[in-house]
């Protein structure tokens, strides 16, 4: 793996943050986005704008087939079985948003539960919290223990004949905790509830296998995963696509349109009313082939290598903490400075060019489990190297000199 | 690619003036096609005899030029073939649209085989090719007894 | 207003379509985009990506501030009271979709009615349709006469103290007709009933001034109005805004979140849940600072030349008929040519480079109120002129020839 | 911006040890904010006597060094003065944060000037700004006996 070719496909790497290089350890948060990516957006503006699906002429006709050619490499990337499967979103959020209304509009009745875990995103608790409050469902809370990780016993014993469904992240964004999703769906299966898996971290970090999980559900936000802003991805198995209702209502998903009557366009167009973030999609095959172009196994092996080194050049530093120590950890470090506010560090850091995370990164629930306020985060992506790594731990040094912290 | 190749004169002819058109009486199968990009409807009534031969094949719709005469042609060449092979011309026909493969029927007479053979410029239109071949998808339809109505959407 | 320096800002437009030059006349489906917005895409990515709203570090203090900036130069744009009124969403449809839902929820029971018109695109149908389905209201359709508007006394004599919320579409798709809002909304405040607009097309070819227009709502797809795809806009009062339930729930647009409770971010976070199409709405503020170096005087001007230079000349080809001859008429253009089936038109007229659109245009109902299946329609753009319509009309001679029309 | 224009030492002293913190006795007015981006929360209680005089202020809470550090500076401002004079004094607080403007109060000694001054380098940090008012409209909010929490994001 040629890191500096990487690093030259992002233009913005170069650039500097207080008359300082940028060293940007944000990626959870957002990925930076490669050339390739750039210039398809550009090129198709400039050359093959037209919207999709509706139109018959050249201009429409090609830019259809790019927007399909994009849904079979999705199919592709995380082995799907049917590019049917394959929902075009604006992100992960609206992803499982969908899933929580369509699932809870045919399934969920009053006293009917939910399990979730302390781990969740908020995007994976608020959908389901509307549930509770239309429909009266109970959502429960798997438990993790202090290293971040759910506890396996706990969460089959909070398996209930009333569970409907079970919705839990790949891996966590805080903890950066992978989660065994193989065996919670083996679990799942011996009492037939779907599992939806929040893949908004996972997705640029590991590989993903959807047949091989087996879940029903996968939600991606793709601009987590060097792609562009406006475009998220939903998995699911086209016997669910089938059997729920339609989501939103409008142009493009609909078959015959009546005063008393409406019936409904076949997948994947079912879930896709209006006007699609096109050229998103367009561009989003080409975040795919900077991926593949690196190789995810070469993309772990960097990352992993990476994050060790960061743990270890953390621990080393006075009064650092390590928030969780998960069994499987990718690049996801977040942590604390006693005596220091996560917000404190932040300011501080990024007077150093250094871009990281301070506050609860939408996780409440988890930072309230582990008695934190707030953390710092610092989230690796492919382009980081060990001099970034390096200007961050500076950077804390410099933070605790300034607080004065022996 | 020359628009004279898509709509050759049979085909507007046919499009102007559809054979086997209505409702033919004690058709023994019937099934509804549906383009959604454009609204295209199509129906179709199949009689099949005692023999399994095709006695009698009617359509009723609106359309395109393609569509109509896409549907016209298909009557015509199906009418008083056996159910097999009735399969095998609408898969000859598919060949045809999709991949460009020449017609070599043996059950199709040299003019029959040019009937068939005016629509296959359709390829070189890929917004069209669901027009030419919505017909042939309800008639498979109405052969197997489907009750769903044919959705071009789903078919490739 | 010069043209062709207007013109050179679109480099589609010089692109060859089956070796003619392209007449984009499709522009009601979705507009091209001028330089100024892909160069702020392009830079955006390339110097001043983050995601916005949650980091602190100085790349996500800036993308937040130009996409702030973005919210107010809307805010002008439509006149709003203040910018806690614009909403980010992802296109119209989920737009009219977001109220439809969360108004539904508040204040639909069965038997309720919502009052819509033939002229609707399924965009603003298909949402209350789900209200009929989920909720037992009566949707009521306002006629129209042949000439495309809606036929004023009928409209108010479908309102009943039952009718709950109107929706209608400020610019016909279709007929092109000018929906006269303001005399709509007035009629609908003596009976205190809220007001939906969908101003899809109306948003790029005329003015928009919600405070005197008064309606509650208005949706706006911005890829129509010189934007890129991925993002859309939602008015709404402010008093609807604070009093209406959340819609998707995630990251962004919680303020306290607990295990067993949640309270919400206020206005307009509120409504802005999980990552927004942040590049696509900084870079939208360049499209609205597109329109306004013309001036929007300047665009209705040139695009009311050009609209009666196109009916015109279509009214003098033998067979051609116009669909819908309204009042008030924008440059939308749909019409039928007796003997040749609109998608045959499409097809022959792209031959000489020319981008119409054939089909029902998502308005089943209207199409079936006038006896048609399909029309053909050309749209009109800033950026086309008299040689594009001369151009299309040529090609709409060959149609007759090929098909041997006399 | 220099760094230590933020984290001048009277803040960081702040920070580590604030001051009036706790519960006061006897408070006549309270009021909660909260800074959702961070998760930050204050707590402020006032105590009124019945000359509308500031008898005593104290605060909980927990936040960053500039949001503790601000809180706990104010507590010691404000503290002793009528409600008139305290309102005055926010005004001048969020004045200079927004505006820059300096701070030139009569009720304040040069000492106090100083210390609230010692805040000032906040402008320079918009993302910090929320850190440093939440307490002072806090205050605010208390003093006009709102119910409803203080919320930064739609303050401005
Ligand atoms: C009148 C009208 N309403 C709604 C829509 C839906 O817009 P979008 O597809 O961008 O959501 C459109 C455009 O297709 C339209 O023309
Ligand atoms: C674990 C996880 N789930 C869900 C989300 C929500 O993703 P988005 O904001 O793109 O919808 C995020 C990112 O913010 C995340 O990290």
């Amino acid at each position: 793996m040629d890191i500096n070719s990487i690093r030259s496909q992002f233009p913005i790497l170069s650039k500097k943050i207080n008359g300082k290089q940028l060293v940007y350890l944000d990626s959870s948060n957002s990925s930076q986005k490669p050339l390739n990516v750039l210039n398809s957006l550009d090129y198709f503006y400039k050359n093959e704008f037209s919207n999709i699906g509706r139109s018959i002429h050249s201009l429409a006709v090609n830019a259809t087939n790019k927007f399909e050619e994009t849904r079979i490499s999705v199919k592709n990337f995380i082995n799907a079985n049917s590019k049917e499967e394959i929902i075009f979103t604006k992100n992960a959020t609206e992803s499982i948003n969908l899933i929580a209304t369509t699932f809870g509009q045919m399934s969920i009745k009053k006293g009917d539960e939910i399990l979730i875990t302390e781990l969740e995103h908020h995007s994976n608790y608020v959908p389901w919290h509307y549930l509770r409050e239309t429909r009266g469902a109970i959502i429960k809370f798997a438990p993790i223990n202090d290293d971040g990780d759910i506890i396996i016993e706990k969460f089959k014993e909070l398996i209930t004949s009333k569970t409907k469904i079970i919705a839990v992240t790949h891996l966590s964004n805080v903890t950066g905790t992978i989660v065994p999703i193989k065996e919670i769906v083996e679990i799942a299966r011996k009492k037939n509830i779907p599992v939806l898996v929040d893949g908004c971290q996972s997705a640029p970090h590991i590989k993903i296998d959807v047949k091989d999980l087996d879940c029903d559900f996968y939600a991606i936000s793709c601009h987590k995963v060097y792609g562009p802003t406006g475009v998220g991805i939903l998995y699911a198995k086209k016997k669910w696509l089938e059997k729920l209702p339609p989501y939103n209502g409008g142009g493009g998903m609909i078959s015959e349109v009546n005063k008393n009557q409406i019936t409904y366009a076949p997948l994947p167009e079912k879930y896709e009313a209006g006007t699609m973030p096109t050229a998103e999609v367009v561009a989003f095959n080409e975040s795919i082939k900077f991926m593949q172009s690196i190789g995810i196994d070469n993309i772990i092996k960097h990352e992993n290598e990476l994050t060790n080194y960061t743990l270890e050049k953390l621990k080393k530093i006075n009064s650092v903490n390590i928030v969780g120590n998960p069994r499987n950890k990718a690049g996801v470090i977040s942590f604390t400075i006693k005596g220091i506010h996560p917000h404190d560090i932040s300011t501080i850091v990024d007077e150093e060019g250094v871009a990281i995370r301070a506050g609860h990164h939408c996780c409440q629930i988890l930072h309230k489990r582990l008695n934190l306020n707030a953390t710092a985060r610092a989230s690796i992506g492919v382009y980081n190297t060990k001099e970034d790594i390096d200007v961050l731990c500076d950077a804390i040094k410099n933070c605790r000199k300034i607080f004065e912290l022996k | 690619m020359d628009l004279k190749q898509l709509y050759q004169d049979i085909i507007l002819e046919h499009g102007k003036s559809p054979r086997n058109f209505g409702i033919c009486n004690e058709y023994t199968h019937e099934a509804k096609g549906h383009n959604p990009l454009c609204g295209d409807q199509v129906e179709v009534y199949l009689k099949l005899n005692k023999e399994s031969k095709v006695e009698n094949l009617t359509f009723k719709g609106s359309g395109c030029a393609i569509s109509i005469a896409s549907t016209s042609i298909m009557t015509e060449l199906v009418k008083g073939k056996s159910i097999e092979k009735a399969k095998k011309l609408v898969v000859d026909f598919l060949n045809m649209i999709k991949n460009g493969t020449i017609i070599k029927s043996d059950e199709l007479d040299e003019d029959q085989k040019t009937k068939m053979m005016s629509l296959s410029g359709v390829k070189q239109y890929p917004m069209r090719v669901k027009c030419a071949t919505l017909a042939w998808h309800t008639l498979t339809s109405a052969m197997e007894g489907n009750k769903e109505k044919v959705n071009t959407e789903v078919l490739d």
